[in-house]
């Protein structure tokens, strides 16, 4: 679904990704781990187009240079980003901020799925109420909420766990078993916390200074390869 | 101290040398040159040049508010007002019996509008001490007042530059009208003498440039010297996270009026040492115009440098004489073609540029960059 | 010391502000204490009736559901939102609903947000020093100089948070995480007898929650931390006496183990497989 | 050939006294090729010195010892403003230098550097407030003025003057706006209810510049005609009136020296020449515009009897110095660096133009210092020797302070 | 037979619809020709002739006698012979001394044509024709004779008029022809006012039971009368005059009132409409733009524009000056935003900067390619006057509709922006540019559309304040900074708070401009306003909550 090969990229002087090669078969999750400040969200932002590369493809769905499209571009090809962060729009409502993403469906409809308040009734409970004012758990349901309102084949989460409640956590993971099972989704999910990584993904891949060290599937995700890149 | 901490600073150490070897040069030039000499710098070119400085300083006070406060002043004209008012009534009660109607009291204007005596707020400013002090003190009253009024009740983005404007302009409208006993729209003029010296000589003339040139040493050595100390480092944190600072212990309003009253007496003194060299004072000043004019000086010059600012006011300034004279049909296209290729094309003003030129050293601390927060949507 | 001096440290423009080391009091109960509070916006009751107290001294978590309140709730307590009624004291002499947040601040009740927030246009070092407990009023600020100690301090503190590296970095570039540990680090800096932690460790990895607990626990008993968070490993390694938040009311209180099989907690918070 | 002799001048062609000033420096510049094309003066050329003071009265200052220490002009035509002008006053002083100041004002000044060539109060205020007296029955007066020196001053005069002839306090209401006014709903209202108490009611307007355009439509649209509450203005004149439709004001009065209108044939030579100039047929010429003309060439008389362009000669040389206006008539320098003109009296036609209904029989000569000032009553000026004061008070018999020590300096 | 008139001079006479009143006199003048049956004869014109020449050289004492010589030869022609005389168009050819009639008095040949015969002569210098004078006084004496031949005119409202008009100025040789007129007249409203007319004629006699008459009048002559009365030495008379104005003093309080509420409601549209298109590109979109004015006077230049286009036909010019000041300063706006502001995201302050330059650029522009002065617009027919209510309360008509037009202005802008997806996503990129980007949302187009539609609503304002004030390059000056503080008074982002905030700022300035004077309200409200901010610092519509804390 998503083939990184030798990606570099820049803040200003400092080189942050270097030659960085990742896969994501199709229909599956595949989760990126490492410590803070490797380079995660940097290599989330290149795939969303918030951030420019400097070298490397991007490759989507089989042949979309990614690296050629523009930002607004990349949600139409069916791309979902729910960023680190959250990043809602803090004064429009929650069911404006969903609304955002009506534009991007394929199927031209303009009204908010249902399916999106039966996986969050909080956000239906909270329709009206400004996205900037919800507490932080309800923020990150809301961005999760707002990026499947476009149907994207490939969802890419920064860190969605961050500053929910567990049994939400946990129910956030059901989700994206089930779309994956159900809608055949793709899933690129940055998450820190061992038990959820290993609980819902399929597939890992460790980061370490812009590089990556280690891919494979989950199963294979040993500790010693935790003590190795995922210790300070 | 942190009043000497900028002395030891590079960039403060080159920008004093630089305005001090200007002081050097051009009174040199003025005073050694003979009249018919290329060389000879004119009375009029030193008064032009002493009215950019005032600009210049003027510009620097606005900029400490701004660039490292967040405080987007639109009014800051006003205090360069309320300073060179005072300095003109000064100045006014110098005139004597010299006056057209020669009453030993009363100027002129009021005479012309049968005012019987010298209302309440003129006493006094017929000594120099007290007129200086006022120069000071009433636009440090001002902003104290305005200012506590505003930061107590967290005023802050485009809400306060708005009210700083509202300031002005109320002034403005205020200063216009006949009964304040401000010469009204004429404001003051005809000014003969300061400190006992003729101001219509070339020799005052020079002293005021000069006396200028180490007001705006002074006045950026000050500034300099708030921004690298702790204070400094505080405005920045209230200017990025108010909220964050008030967590931390710190007073923000405190600290927004200090620098505010500080900024805003500077802001006088540059309008009192602007009056005598241009040689009136009259409300036009407190357009609030002209204070949007003084933030573009410091948008052009470079924000949050300080001496961006100096560059920007004397910049914009010189070209204004210059194409007022040399293209006195388009020089508004000139001048505003330069705001715009500035803005669109040296995102960090000139000093930005000049920043860029000495790349490689590292950046000095207490010089950040303007945060591209989106202040004004907030 | 000149008299001029003197009279400029005097500062009688602006006022008199409490000296660095917090006054609280107390040998009479609890260091906090919040006494039926309520809360609403718009007419939505964010906190109800809301009993709590918290002992000097204590490490207390503080878990619920997401909207439960809890950051609402620190919120009061730094005094930056204003309850609709209720009274919320610290220590035995200072009622906190009279102060405005740099009062409570220079009180001692020091705060990390839930979103961290940091100075990012100034360095990580510059964040540390101006978190730094010292006057903090405004003169005696533009006065302050660099002393070694503080520099000392600061060291060992960018050594906690391990950041050294980045100290001459400006905050705004950190990662999320890092400026995570930053806003810790100006939380220790401003050595507060209260520290309020709003999820710390949220985008951390596993074994960085393992230093900020250790962390935590070590600052217990000399200082009192209350700690948000819904990472349960995080809080079962840290916990002594939870509380769980619900619909602006405290749903439970006790030791982990007491708390995590409380059936309504199951329900609302944990669901069955935390539990 | 000789240098050309070098005229400044120093009107503002941006901000907003743009409107009023751009076409004077034109007309000079058209005085100026004019007379180049007639061979110049004792065999010189003249050459203009344009600068923009931008409507900004400091730069005013500035601008003027440019043109005096830099570019060494030999004379200015500039200001409009009376602001303008005292900014520009303590520089021309200085540097001795000469100004022609073309626009109506306030007077109370008497410079001996300045020459004075519109309308004192008493060549303007007074003669139409006359008008409307004795020949339209007016008894109830407003004054309505902007808020500075000028209105304040005639309206000042004009109080005075009224009570002087018998008006009583409460028939005169007397109102100030400040520059740009533009909403007038309330005081217009106030107008149509002072005119309602039965006794025929005028305004004299002294509002200034942009204000105009919405204080007249006001009127038209409150349904106050010229032949119920005439309003008389001594600020608007032709070129205020191209930007104004004129339909609903036909009637209304202005007091000028001049008019467009006016029949005579140098007034016609004049508009060819300036339609020429301008290159526009629709261009009009207003009463400053006259002014500059008369100043002009009093200047160029001055120069030809001196013989020289030498400031001081000059000076001397052009006082008694005769020239033609346009109106028919002749203006002549007086003492007081005033001159004499005719006042006209003239209404709006739906042209856009004045229809002169009244004019004083014959010039009236400029009061430097106003009768009705109870400060300047003994005042006069008079700028040949030996009395060369600006403020001779024939009370006292003494020159006043500031004209003495000129006097002083001029003797050292 | 025509009355022996003294000249009245009419009281708040519109001297625009003197023109059609002539005109439907017409008809009146030819029966009354016939009721004279004049000789017709061959000398016909030499007698129109010798009118003219009589009316041309009479001295200023006679011209009265004149004219009334031309009303009662009856000559069919006189209308517009004194049409003519009215307008300044009759002039004298200085050789030959023949009387014409100026067709066009604009620039420096004058067309004319030949009063007796109607024959057009073509053109002819000014410098050869005379113009045959008249002034106020006489003007007015004019149309006092018409007005007085209104009374008899078909149309009611025309009577009505015209008996409005001779409140006031009745006198005692008046008096019997209108109590003729009032024997003969059907008509309710226009018995009653000649009634009026004659009430206060008759109270300034002394009259008791005229008061009576006057007593529920707001007009303002029968105040005037009444005013008089009191200080008569009739101690009756004085009483009962004082009771009736006390009753009339009542009413015209409430009318003032009445009045000052929509002299504020009035200027405060006009802020609202100067604000509106702001609270779009600074309110919403965050730029803060000083252009703001000039695009205004880009609006008003187009009024002007199509009003060239479109000689004669002001009413139809300004009507597609809606669409085309519009699409004018929308054009504007999207060169402004392509070539400038597109390059400052994420830098609001430095817009400032930018359109600063862009506000001196656009000044220099229209005074360059249009010229230094103001221009002339031209209030269309039916725009001018006002609606009158009663006779101490009428509404200005060109304020009436400006106030429409801001409230329509207002009302689409809110549906576009609650209601379209345009709003929705305007909101979006300028919380979170990046993030909405991510949604797939196009920002750039988003920018162009709104920075358009900020620009074309302000050149809407300007096509309306062309309708109230100068059309020239300053134009735009003169309402920036109000503009910015309607904006930021309402609240930042939001809309309602302009409206509110441009209404109320309007009718509090016109509340305190009566005692505090023009000055001192605009200080005052100045004040108020930095005070306000002290109350509420985030304007009278604050965001509210976390969300506006960030
Ligand atoms: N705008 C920026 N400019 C310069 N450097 C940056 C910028 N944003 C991030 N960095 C640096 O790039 C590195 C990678 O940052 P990134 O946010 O991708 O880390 P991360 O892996 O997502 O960390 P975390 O787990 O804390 O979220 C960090 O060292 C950070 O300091
Ligand atoms: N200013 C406000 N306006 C409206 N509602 C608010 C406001 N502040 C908080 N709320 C609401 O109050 C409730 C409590 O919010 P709070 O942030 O305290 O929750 P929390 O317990 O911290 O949740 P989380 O664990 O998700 O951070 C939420 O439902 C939130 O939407
Ligand atoms: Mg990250
Ligand atoms: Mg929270």
């Amino acid at each position: 679904m998503l083939k990184i090969e030798k990606l570099n990229q820049f803040y200003g002087e400092s080189h942050t990704l270097w030659e960085l090669e990742l896969d994501v078969p199709k229909g599956q999750c595949t989760c990126v781990m490492g410590r803070n400040g490797v380079g995660k969200t940097t290599l989330m932002k290149c795939v969303m187009g918030e951030e420019t590369t400097s070298s490397g493809s991007i490759q989507f769905d089989g042949g979309t240079e990614l690296t050629k499209q523009k930002l607004e571009e990349r949600s139409r090809l069916g791309i979902g980003y729910v960023p680190q962060g959250r990043q809602i729009f803090p004064l429009l409502t929650v069911e404006e901020n969903l609304r955002t993403g009506l534009a991007v469906r394929k199927d031209g409809s303009k009204k908010i799925p249902e399916r999106i308040y039966e996986l969050f009734p909080v956000l239906k409970e909270m329709k009206n109420r400004r996205g900037g004012d919800l507490s932080g758990g309800q923020q990150q349901q809301l961005a999760i909420g707002r990026a499947l309102v476009i149907e994207p084949q490939l969802l890419i989460l920064d860190e969605p766990g961050e500053g929910i409640q567990p049994n939400i956590v946990a129910q956030i993971g059901e989700v994206i078993r089930r779309l994956i099972k159900e809608d055949g989704l793709t899933v690129l999910l940055v998450e820190q916390k061992l038990p959820f990584a290993r609980k819902y993904a399929d597939r890992f891949a460790i980061m370490d200074r812009g590089r990556r060290v280690a891919e494979g599937e989950i199963a294979e995700l040993s500790d010693e390869l935790i003590k190795k890149h995922l210790t300070v | 101290m942190w009043l000497t901490q900028p002395l030891r600073e590079r960039s403060t150490q080159i920008f004093l040398g630089v305005l001090f070897a200007a002081l050097a040069i051009v009174t040199f030039l003025h005073v050694a040159m003979p009249e018919d000499s290329a060389l000879y710098v004119s009375a009029y070119t030193v008064t032009l040049l002493g009215k950019y400085l005032c600009y210049a300083l003027l510009a620097v006070a606005v900029d400490l508010v701004w660039g490292y406060l967040g405080i987007l002043s639109l009014g800051h004209g006003a205090f360069f007002a309320i300073g060179g008012y005072a300095m003109g009534m000064y100045l006014m009660r110098q005139i004597g019996d010299r006056g057209t109607y020669g009453d030993p009291i009363l100027p002129d204007f009021m005479v012309f509008l049968n005012w019987q005596e010298l209302p309440w707020y003129w006493l006094g400013f017929d000594m120099a001490w007290f007129a200086f002090i006022m120069v000071l003190l009433a636009p440090g009253l001002l902003a104290l007042v305005f200012g506590f009024l505003a930061f107590r009740s967290r005023v802050t983005g485009v809400y306060l530059s708005i009210i700083t404007q509202a300031l002005t302009f109320a002034l403005m409208l205020a200063f216009f009208r006949n009964e304040m006993g401000f010469g009204g729209n004429n404001g003051l003029t005809d000014f003969r003498d300061i400190l006992g010296f003729n101001l219509r000589t070339d020799a005052t003339r020079l002293g005021l440039f000069i006396a200028t040139g180490i007001a705006l040493a002074i006045g950026y050595v000050i500034c300099r010297g708030i921004v690298t100390s702790k204070l400094g480092r505080v405005s920045i944190a209230c200017r990025d996270a108010e909220a964050r600072a008030r967590f931390l212990g710190y007073r923000v309003d405190r600290v927004q009026l200090f620098v505010f009253v500080v900024s805003a007496m500077l802001a006088g003194v540059a309008g009192a040492l602007y009056v005598p060299q241009v040689g009136i004072i009259n409300p036009s000043e407190f357009s609030p115009l002209f204070s949007i004019e003084v933030v573009v000086w410091v948008a052009l010059g470079g924000r949050a440098t300080l001496y961006g600012a100096v560059i920007g006011a004397v910049l914009v300034n010189y070209a204004k004489t210059v194409f007022t004279g040399v293209m006195p049909d388009a020089w508004l296209f000139a001048l505003g073609g330069l705001f715009v290729l500035v803005t669109v094309f040296l995102p960090k003003g000139i000093a930005g540029l000049l920043a860029s030129r000495r790349k490689g050293k590292q950046d000095e601390p207490g010089t950040p960059a303007a945060p591209t927060t989106t202040e004004a949507t907030a | 010391m000149s008299i001029l001096e003197e009279l400029s440290n005097r500062d009688r423009v602006f006022e008199f502000l409490t000296p660095a080391v917090s006054p609280v009091d107390t040998r009479h109960g609890p260091i906090l204490y919040m006494e039926d509070v309520n809360v609403s916006f718009d007419g939505f009751r964010a906190i109800n009736n809301l009993n709590m107290t918290i002992d000097d001294g204590e490490l207390r978590c503080i878990i619920g559901p997401n909207g439960a309140g809890k950051t609402t709730m620190m919120d009061i307590i730094t005094g930056k939102t204003a309850p609709d009624t209720g009274s919320v004291w610290f220590g035995s002499r200072h009622n906190l609903l009279t102060m405005n947040e740099p009062e409570i601040a220079t009180l001692g009740i020091g705060r990390k947000f839930q979103k961290p927030t940091v100075f990012e246009a100034l360095t990580v070092f510059e964040n540390l020093e101006l978190a730094m407990a010292t006057d903090k009023r405004v003169i005696p600020t533009l006065r302050a100089a660099m002393k070694a100690e503080f520099r000392e301090r600061i060291g060992e503190v960018l050594e906690t948070i391990g950041l050294q590296e980045l100290r001459n970095q400006l905050a705004g570039i950190l990662s999320h995480g890092q400026k995570q540990w930053l806003e810790i680090g100006m939380l220790l800096m401003q050595k507060p007898r209260l520290l309020l932690v709003d999820e710390p460790v949220a985008g951390m990895t596993e074994q960085e929650m393992e230093r900020t607990a250790e962390l935590l626990t070590s600052l217990a008993g000399k200082q009192s931390v209350v700690v948000v968070e819904h990472d349960m490993g995080f809080v079962r390694s840290i916990a002594r006496k939870v509380t769980v938040l619900h619909q602006g009311s405290v749903l439970a209180e006790g030791s982990m183990d007491q708390v995590s099989n409380d059936p309504e907690v199951i329900k609302v918070y944990l669901g069955e497989e935390e539990a | 050939a000789e240098d050309p002799i070098k005229v400044g001048i120093l009107h503002s062609l941006s901000g907003t006294m743009a409107i009023s000033e751009t076409v004077l420096k034109d007309t000079v510049e058209m005085l100026i090729a004019k007379q180049n094309a007639e061979g110049g003066v004792l065999g010189r050329e003249l050459e203009a010195v344009v600068v923009d003071p931008a409507s900004n009265w400091p730069l005013f200052a500035e601008k003027a010892r440019e043109l005096l220490a830099q570019e060494k002009v030999d004379v200015i035509f500039g200001n409009w403003t009376s602001v303008s002008r005292k900014s520009v006053l303590p520089v021309v002083e200085e540097l001795n230098g000469l100004l022609f100041y073309p626009v109506q004002y306030e007077g109370e000044e008497s410079s001996e550097n300045v020459f004075y060539t519109g309308a004192a109060p008493n060549q303007q205020a007074i003669p139409a407030v006359d008008y409307l007296m004795n020949n339209i029955g007016v008894e109830r007066w407003v004054l309505a003025g902007t808020d500075y020196v000028y209105p304040r001053t005639t309206n000042k005069i004009l109080e005075t003057y009224l009570m002087d002839q018998g008006v009583a306090k409460e028939d005169i209401m007397i109102n100030y706006t400040p520059f740009g006014h533009s909403d007038w709903q309330n005081i217009v209202s106030d107008i149509k209810r002072f005119g309602s108490a039965g006794k025929k009611t005028a305004v004299v307007s002294t509002i200034n510049g942009d204000a105009n355009v919405p204080f007249y439509r006001e009127l038209g649209n409150q349904g106050i005609s010229a032949s119920d509450i005439p309003v008389v203005a001594f600020s608007v004149g032709e070129q205020e009136l191209s930007g104004i439709d004129t339909g609903p004001l036909v009637g209304h009065l202005a007091a000028w020296n001049y008019f467009m209108s006016v029949d005579s044939d140098a007034n016609y030579d004049f508009i060819d020449q300036w339609i020429e100039h301008t290159g526009n047929e629709e261009a009009v010429t207003n009463d400053p515009m006259e002014a500059h003309y008369i100043g002009f060439n009093m200047y160029i008389e001055a120069v030809k009897k001196a013989g020289t362009t030498d400031v001081d000669a000059v000076k001397d040389a052009i006082i008694g110095v005769s020239v033609p206006n346009l109106t028919g008539g002749y203006a002549t320098m007086m003492p007081n660096h005033h001159i004499t003109k005719p006042v006209l009296i003239g209404e709006i036609q739906d042209n856009g133009q004045f229809s002169v209904v009244w004019e004083t029989p014959s010039t009236v000569a400029g009061d430097a210092w106003s009768d009705f000032l109870p400060g300047s009553r003994d005042l006069i000026a008079d700028w040949r020797k030996p009395m060369f004061c600006g403020s001779f008070n024939t009370a006292t018999g003494k020159c006043g302070a500031s004209a003495g020590e000129m006097a002083a300096e001029e003797a050292e | 037979m025509l009355p022996r008139l003294s000249p009245p001079q009419l009281a708040f006479n519109r001297q625009d619809t003197i023109m059609s009143i002539l005109r439907s006199l017409t008809l009146l003048l030819i029966a009354l020709v016939s009721v004279l049956s004049f000789p017709a004869s061959a000398q016909e014109d030499d007698l129109g002739k010798a009118l003219l020449n009589n009316l041309a050289e009479a001295p200023a004492s006679r011209v009265e006698e004149a004219i009334n010589a031309i009303v009662s030869s009856g000559d069919e022609r006189a209308r517009g012979w004194l049409e003519a005389y009215g307008n300044n168009r009759l002039s004298r050819i200085d050789d030959t001394g023949q009387v014409v009639i100026v067709l066009n008095n604009r620039g420096r040949d004058w067309e004319i044509a030949n009063p007796l015969t109607g024959e057009n002569m073509g053109e002819m210098s000014r410098r050869e024709l005379d113009r045959i004078a008249i002034n106020n006084r006489i003007r007015g004496q004019l149309e006092g004779i018409l007005a007085m031949l209104d009374l008899n005119a078909a149309d009611p409202d025309v009577r009505e008029a015209s008996a409005q008009d001779m409140m006031g100025k009745v006198d005692a040789s008046l008096v019997e022809p209108l109590e003729a007129q009032l024997e003969r007249e059907e008509n309710a409203s226009v018995r009653n006012r000649i009634e009026e007319a004659l009430a206060i004629y008759r109270v300034g006699e002394g009259n008791l039971e005229a008061v009576d008459v006057l007593a529920g009048s707001l007009h303002p002559r029968a105040r005037a009368a009444l005013n008089e009365a009191v200080r008569s030495d009739n101690p009756a008379l004085a009483d009962k005059a004082e009771q009736a104005l006390a009753s009339i003093e009542q009413k015209l309080k409430l009318n003032r009132a009445a009045e000052t509420l929509y002299f504020g409601l009035s200027l405060g549209s006009v802020l609202v409409l100067a604000a509106i298109g702001l609270a779009i590109t600074f309110g919403v979109m965050g730029v803060i733009n000083m252009a703001h004015g000039e695009l205004i006077m880009l609006g008003a230049y187009t009024t002007w524009g199509m009003q060239q286009l479109l000689p004669g036909q002001p009413g139809l010019a300004l009507i597609l000056s809606i669409p085309a000041g519009f699409l004018v300063a929308a054009t504007a706006g999207i060169i402004i935003e392509r070539s400038v502001i597109q390059f400052l995201k994420g830098r609001p302050l430095e817009t400032l900067l930018a359109t600063f330059g862009i506000s001196l650029i656009l000044q220099q522009l229209v005074r360059t390619v249009i010229s230094p002065q103001n221009r002339t617009v031209v209030t269309p027919e039916w725009m001018s006057g006002s609606l009158v209510i009663n006779d101490a309360l009428s509404l200005t008509l060109n304020r009436l509709y400006v106030l429409a037009f801001a409230l329509i202005v207002f009302a689409a802008l809110m549906m576009i922006m609650r209601k379209t997806r345009l709003g929705l996503e305007v909101r979006a990129v300028t919380q979170n540019r990046a993030m909405a980007r991510s949604m797939g949302i196009r920002a750039t187009r988003v920018d162009i559309m709104t920075f358009a539609l900020g620009s074309g609503v302000a050149g809407l304002a300007g096509v309306a304040l062309s309708q109230l004030t100068n059309v020239g390059p300053n134009l735009g000056q003169n309402y920036i900074i109000d503009s910015f503080m309607v904006v930021v008074f309402g609240g930042v982002g939001n809309l309602w708070g302009t409206l509110i905030a441009g209404l109320s700022l309007g009718t509090i300035n016109q509340l305190l401009e009566p005692w505090a004077g023009a000055v001192l309200a605009k200080i005052i409200v100045l004040v108020f306003i930095i005070l306000f901010i002290q109350k509420r610092p985030k304007g009278l519509f604050p965001q509210k909550g976390r969300a506006a804390e960030g």
